[in-house]
């Protein structure tokens, strides 16, 4: 019956299925305004701050701990009020969001790369090698995401490069995990023999075959895994064991405006909280709809 | 709207103007659109079309299990004289699997995988009626050798995963049969399997619907399955029937051009290594059917007139076609 | 037959199996007599066929019989465990890279599933196109080749923009045709080709392949477990069960005087337009699963005719009649 | 019977590689000699201690040293507590444990019914606003939510206190909070601040689970024999979607006591998380390395748990033989 309803297919082009499918959800389409927004907010950063707040010479002291709308020392207004350091709290915020989106989106595509490059390899060739990258994966993926980067970080110490090779190292497993099963499927395809029967190069039927029609989970995954990053680097700076004290990220900033909290400062720790779940709210919800979207029994 | 004359006894179910359409984005799908026919008692009526037909709406509509965005709109089915269409769910219910029961195409999911056999059997015995664990036990023992399966004490504790295809049609033909219903709806159930397969289970139930008397109501694609098998076939194209009678009238003196076409495309009815008589075209898209005779498009026989709506007419006593110019098929 | 000529295709004693797989420590347990090793499974067992140039050799058997392992080594897209898969007396596992590539654009498959066997992301123009020009057997113009395949096949070229998602399961398999056709090969492996399509269209794809053998002088291995569809496009027929063949001979033959009591069986419970009313009779029974085939004879348990020497002894396929070969211990006590 | 053998014997593969792992990261980077030696001790007084913990062996010796060690229970000595490494971590589980059980049954006990809902009801505006709350539920970081609870309900409120395990009592000789009114109040926030992703994830997966069986012919055809919606949704739906349920409850479990450590840094709960980021901080490598043993441990177990209970509700799963 199915079968028969969708026989009445419809002539739209692919990528503008997508699109109209994709603007289904308006919660999605908010979630890819908010992404929009942070992603400038990243980018235009540096001209859109009062202050750079990773210049020791711009900070006063004498302008620590100021509510939001008070005057700072410069002359501008800090509208977020500012923290200890004297550091308005939106410059701060801006730059961290740079460091916190930075670090998620590097470690997502490099352990994308890694991971779906591996995945590919290993549906396509077997054998042993392929053997032992999937148990090497299976053992990882046992053990918490978190814990792996925690023990990574307390052995290679603070630093965002050190942050993003924990990341990676935690991150590649999903994705080469995801790559494989979706290459399987993919392999067991008609298609695929066909393009052998045609007696096309591997290297074609591998990039030109396989991978496209592997690339909506990946996709989705892939989307998932920046967010998860961000949060991750976040509660391991918070932790005191992600990125140095001198490039603050937004898990850094919280941190450091934790202590003041009890006795009402709540600006340090709970504006750099809004910005950091508005960036990870607007990936997941991009992501959520991509999955509806592209998933093969609902989508294109 | 007279579909059908009665058959010698009064039919135990009738559907009358049957209208179930499904309400999709792109627009309303009438996938079954004014279908009219009757079921006698020990009767077995086959309903043959493509995919795409209605075929198995239709099926699925008696049972009322249709699914949104799909939904009965107009119409009525009377069975035993009450209008199932009209029936609260719960009264609904109390006749599903107890006097109305169905058999479903695939056998492969129509079990589920995570229950025993014995808590589906037993289940569906005390859906209807206050039974004891032990008695809907032995009730389930005894479908289960009924429908040919053997040992079926040891094998009731067994998962569904552990029968091959045509065992696991039987244990739904057990399922159904548990309560003598005294109306079967089977859709495709022999499709999925070998020949050798359906022929054993083609041959149970032919067994069992004699003993019991039961109607049946035979969905299928497979023309040669329903001469073998029905007195009575009624052939859906589009939503519609467009030809319905005796089995042996309908298929040796098809009078709509659809019937005959499907008859004729059949490779025995060729000879041998020669070109195939075939149907022109598609099967067609239901959200954009040509207007008046669905089939026109298709049709050698196609003049003006079949941009008007054909209905129903008697060409010989029984049957019944939808179409202007019926005299103009003849047999092959 | 004529000596002249070898076949165009021909399976000398053909096996494939199916090794479950199994991990270092299933290995050493299956070693170490903790468990019993499993078997594998003998999808294809000992076939030996051949396909003469320019006829249509037709496949049958149910589901499970190892039919679509053999056609896929026919195609040269699955290597057999043992024997030999030879194209006009050659082998490909022989030949160098190069020539064993050329060679195999040669025999192409028309696959059962017409929405699997296309690639999803690619419009029609590139997936009957992308083969002969990464091949070279394009001389002109890319786009009047594509539309000379397409119109070949009975698909308006005008199409040729669309992806297949956009089209009925008929023309899907129309455009399947048009690609294998696009590598002109001499030889197609029809592997349910028709079994997925409505009474209609079936009709329309039977024609077309008529056609296209007659124009391209084309030879198929016909693949079906419709027996009515292999009766009437066939010039002979293979009879396979549980991977072996039992029967092969002439469609009238086997049609009109089958010898082996697997495929009586089959003929008379393949229900037909002619028979009204029948009394379904039939054969005692389930498929064994290949995993556990009989000894002897396969059919023994099934066969009405069984003998204590079918339980032990498998049949040999031999000849009973001129081009009528049969696997059955009955034709020895005639 | 072959399964299980199987599983035990990965099992113990996965704990020697983790312990091959935990060795080369607690002793090999870095020198422990530089920990375990005073910076004023001289050149004899070095050379004794080294022989005595035996880092003049070559490395496979020190390893095998380190697991014979290891299976008598000795890890070490804290630097900064000055304890056996492993009684410091054992004494501090109960309340880790606490904290995780309590998160998941929050789980549980929240999500499944939610997500029925929201997958019985897919257009509902209530199961609307349940999924995209889940949603906010995976995007809220947890120790920002940890903060906002504690500022909420501690701090501006005062509902509810925000640091330590308040007043427990004993049960088998261990401490319990959840067995005093006084307890329960201080576990509250903590076990829901750890919940919340869990809740989000459980109440998707069973959304995911009943939107993919309700279509299953074997829903419609259990329809059909004329089963009330009740038993559908709560055998035939239920049992059916349980799996994928019961696994990631099983392995989210592992992850619970893990993320333990931000859950119980934010409200200073006295558990084995919290020990572990202040030995990190101090570098106390023997706590460390108990630490790892012991997850590793409760890892290895939780999955194997985890597989027997997918092979108990799984049929398919529990003969393998033929497919």
């Amino acid at each position: 019956m199915s079968a028969a309803l969708a026989a009445t297919a419809d002539d739209e082009a692919p990528f503008r299925r997508f699109a109209r499918r994709f603007a289904d959800s308006k919660l999605a389409l908010l979630g890819l305004a908010l992404l929009t927004l942070i992603l400038l907010a990243a980018l235009l950063g540096p001209s859109l701050a009062p202050q750079n707040p990773y210049d020791l010479a711009q900070l006063d002291i004498m302008d620590g701990r100021l509510p939001p709308g008070s005057r700072m020392g410069a002359g501008f207004t800090a509208w977020l009020g500012s923290d200890d350091q004297g550091r308005d709290m939106l410059s701060g915020i801006l730059y961290g969001l740079r460091i916190s989106l930075g670090v998620g989106i590097a470690s997502a595509a490099a352990a994308g790369l890694i991971g779906t490059a591996l995945g590919l390899l290993v549906a396509w060739r077997g054998g042993w090698v392929a053997g032992a990258i999937m148990r090497l994966v299976d053992l990882q993926l046992s053990f918490p995401a978190f814990l792996v980067a925690l023990m990574v970080l307390a052995l290679l110490g603070r630093g965002v490069l050190n942050v993003v090779l924990a990341l990676v190292l935690v991150e590649w497993s999903y994705c080469a995990r995801t790559a494989r099963s979706a290459a399987l499927a993919e392999r067991r395809r008609e298609y695929i023999e066909a393009a052998e029967g045609l007696a096309l190069s591997t290297r074609r039927i591998l990039f030109r075959h396989l991978l496209p029609n592997c690339l909506p989970p990946l996709i989705v995954i892939g989307t998932m895994q920046v967010a998860r990053a961000i949060a991750l680097e976040a509660t391991l700076s918070f932790l005191g064991l992600g990125v140095p004290v001198t490039e603050p990220s937004l898990g850094l900033l919280i941190a450091s405006g934790y202590q003041y909290m009890l006795s009402g400062q709540y600006w340090m720790s709970v504006y750099p909280g809004i910005a950091l779940l508005l960036a990870i709210l607007g990936i997941n919800l991009v992501g959520d709809q991509l999955r509806d979207v592209l998933n093969p029994r609902t989508g294109t | 709207m007279q579909a059908l004359p009665a058959a010698a006894t009064a039919p135990i179910l009738e559907v009358r103007d049957l209208r179930t359409h499904f309400f999709m984005r792109a627009g309303v799908v009438p996938a079954v659109d004014g279908v009219s026919f009757g079921v006698a008692p020990g009767e077995v009526l086959g309903l043959v079309g493509e995919s795409g037909s209605g075929k198995t709406v239709t099926g699925f509509s008696v049972m009322r299990l249709v699914e949104p965005p799909g939904r009965i709109v107009g119409g009525k089915i009377l069975f035993r004289g009450r209008d199932l269409a009209q029936l609260s769910e719960r009264a609904m219910r109390d006749l599903r699997g107890n006097r109305i029961a169905m058999v479903f195409q695939d056998p492969m999911t129509t079990l589920n995988p995570v229950l025993r056999i014995d808590t589906q059997l037993i289940e569906a015995v005390r859906a209807h009626g206050r039974t004891s664990r032990r008695a809907a036990r032995a009730r389930a023992v005894e479908a289960m050798a009924m429908v040919g399966i053997p040992q079926p004490e040891e094998r009731l504790s067994a998962y569904p995963h552990q029968f091959s295809g045509g065992m696991r049609q039987r244990i739904a033909i057990a399922i159904a049969l548990l309560h003598r219903p005294e109306l079967i709806i089977a859709d495709e159930p022999t499709t999925a399997l070998d020949v050798t397969i359906q022929a054993q289970i083609l041959a149970e139930v032919q067994r069992l619907a004699r003993e019991h008397g039961t109607a049946l109501l035979w969905i299928t694609h497979d023309l040669s399955v329903v001469a073998g098998l029905a007195d009575r076939v009624a052939v859906m194209y589009a939503g519609r029937i467009v030809e319905s009678g005796a089995v042996d009238r309908v298929l040796d003196h098809p009078r709509h051009p659809y019937t005959s076409g499907l008859i004729e495309s059949v490779p025995s009815r060729n000879r041998r290594g020669a070109r195939l008589r075939q149907i022109p075209g598609m099967t067609p898209n239901l959200l954009a059917l040509p207007r008046g005779c669905a089939f026109r498009t298709r049709c050698p026989h196609a003049a003006d007139a079949c941009a008007a709506e054909p209905r129903l007419t008697e060409t010989a006593p029984g049957q019944m076609v939808r179409c202007f110019y019926p005299e103009r098929v003849t047999a092959a | 037959m004529s000596l002249a000529e070898p076949p165009l295709l021909e399976l000398c004693g053909v096996s494939r199996l199916f090794a479950r797989r199994q991990d270092m420590i299933g290995r050493l347990a299956a070693r170490a007599g903790l468990v019993a090793a499993p078997q594998a499974v003998r999808a294809v067992d000992g076939v030996d066929l051949q396909v003469r140039r320019g006829e249509v050799l037709g496949l049958v058997g149910e589901s499970g019989c190892g039919k679509s392992t053999l056609g896929r080594m026919a195609a040269g897209l699955l290597s057999p465990t043992r024997g030999r898969v030879l194209y006009r007396g050659a082998d490909f596992a022989a030949m160098p890279a190069g020539a064993a590539r050329r060679a195999r654009l040669t025999v192409q498959m028309i696959f059962q599933d017409p929405y699997a066997s296309l690639n999803p992301r690619l419009r029609v123009a590139e997936i009957v196109g992308e083969a002969p020009r990464v091949h070279g057997l394009i001389d002109g113009d890319e786009q009047a080749y594509v539309d000379a395949q397409l119109r070949r096949a009975g698909l308006d070229p005008g199409y040729k923009r669309r992806y297949p998602h956009q089209f009925s399961g008929g023309q899907r398999q129309r455009i399947g045709i048009a690609r294998a056709l696009a590598v002109r090969p001499e030889f197609l492996v029809c592997d349910e080709a028709v079994a997925a399509l409505d009474v209609s269209i079936q009709a329309q794809i039977i024609n077309l392949f008529m056609e296209l053998r007659d124009q391209l002088g084309l030879t198929y291995l016909f693949i079906s477990h419709d027996l009515g569809v292999v009766e009437h496009l066939s010039d002979r027929v293979a009879i396979m069960y549980l991977g072996r063949i039992v029967e092969a001979a002439a469609v009238e033959q086997v049609f009109g005087r089958p010898n082996h009591p697997y495929t009586q069986a089959l003929l008379a419970e393949v229900p037909r337009l002619e028979t009204r009313r029948r009394r379904f009779t039939a054969i005692a029974g389930e498929l064994p699963s290949p995993l556990h085939p009989p000894a002897g004879c396969h059919f023994h348990p099934r066969c009405p005719h069984a003998m204590p020497r079918c339980r032990a002894e498998a049949p040999v396929l031999r000849e009973i009649a001129p081009g009528h070969r049969s696997a059955c211990h009955l034709n020895d006590r005639a | 019977m072959l399964w299980l053998l199987h599983r035990v014997i990965q099992a113990g593969f996965v704990v020697l590689a983790m312990t091959v792992l935990v060795f080369v990261a607690v002793n090999v980077v870095g020198n422990p000699a530089d920990i375990l030696i005073s910076p004023q001790a001289d050149q004899a007084e070095r050379a004794r201690v080294i022989a005595a913990f035996g880092l003049d062996q070559p490395l496979w010796r020190q390893y095998l040293h380190f697991l014979v060690q290891a299976a008598h229970g000795n890890l070490g000595r804290s630097f900064v507590f000055n304890q056996p490494a492993l009684q410091l971590i054992l004494q501090r589980m109960p309340a880790t444990m606490e904290l995780a059980v309590s998160a998941v049954l929050l789980s549980v006990l929240i999500g499944i019914p939610l997500g029925l809902l929201a997958g019985l009801w897919p257009d509902a505006l209530l199961s609307r606003a349940v999924m995209a709350g889940s949603i906010l539920g995976f995007s809220l970081p947890t120790f920002w939510v940890g903060l906002m609870l504690i500022m909420v309900f501690a701090v501006q409120l005062g509902w509810l206190p925000s640091t330590g395990r308040g007043r427990t009592a004993l049960l088998f000789g261990v401490p319990w909070s959840f067995l005093t009114l006084d307890g329960l109040r201080h576990l509250l926030l903590p076990a829901l601040n750890l919940a919340l992703f869990n809740i989000s994830l459980v109440l998707r997966l069973t959304r995911a689970g009943v939107r993919e069986v309700l279509p299953m012919d074997y829903i419609r055809f259990a329809r059909a024999k004329g089963l009330s919606p009740a038993r559908i949704v709560g055998v035939h739906v239920l049992k059916a979607i349980l799996m994928p349920i019961v696994t990631v409850v099983g392995l989210e479990f592992g992850s619970t006591v893990a993320f333990a450590v931000v859950t119980e840094s934010v409200f200073a709960w006295p558990g084995m998380g919290k020990l572990i980021i202040d030995s990190i901080g101090v570098l106390d490598r023997p706590v460390i390395a108990a630490y790892l043993v012991i997850i590793v441990l409760l890892f290895v177990t939780i999955n194997l748990v985890v597989d027997l209970l997918y092979t108990a509700l799984d049929p398919r799963v529990r003969s393998d033989e033929a497919g």
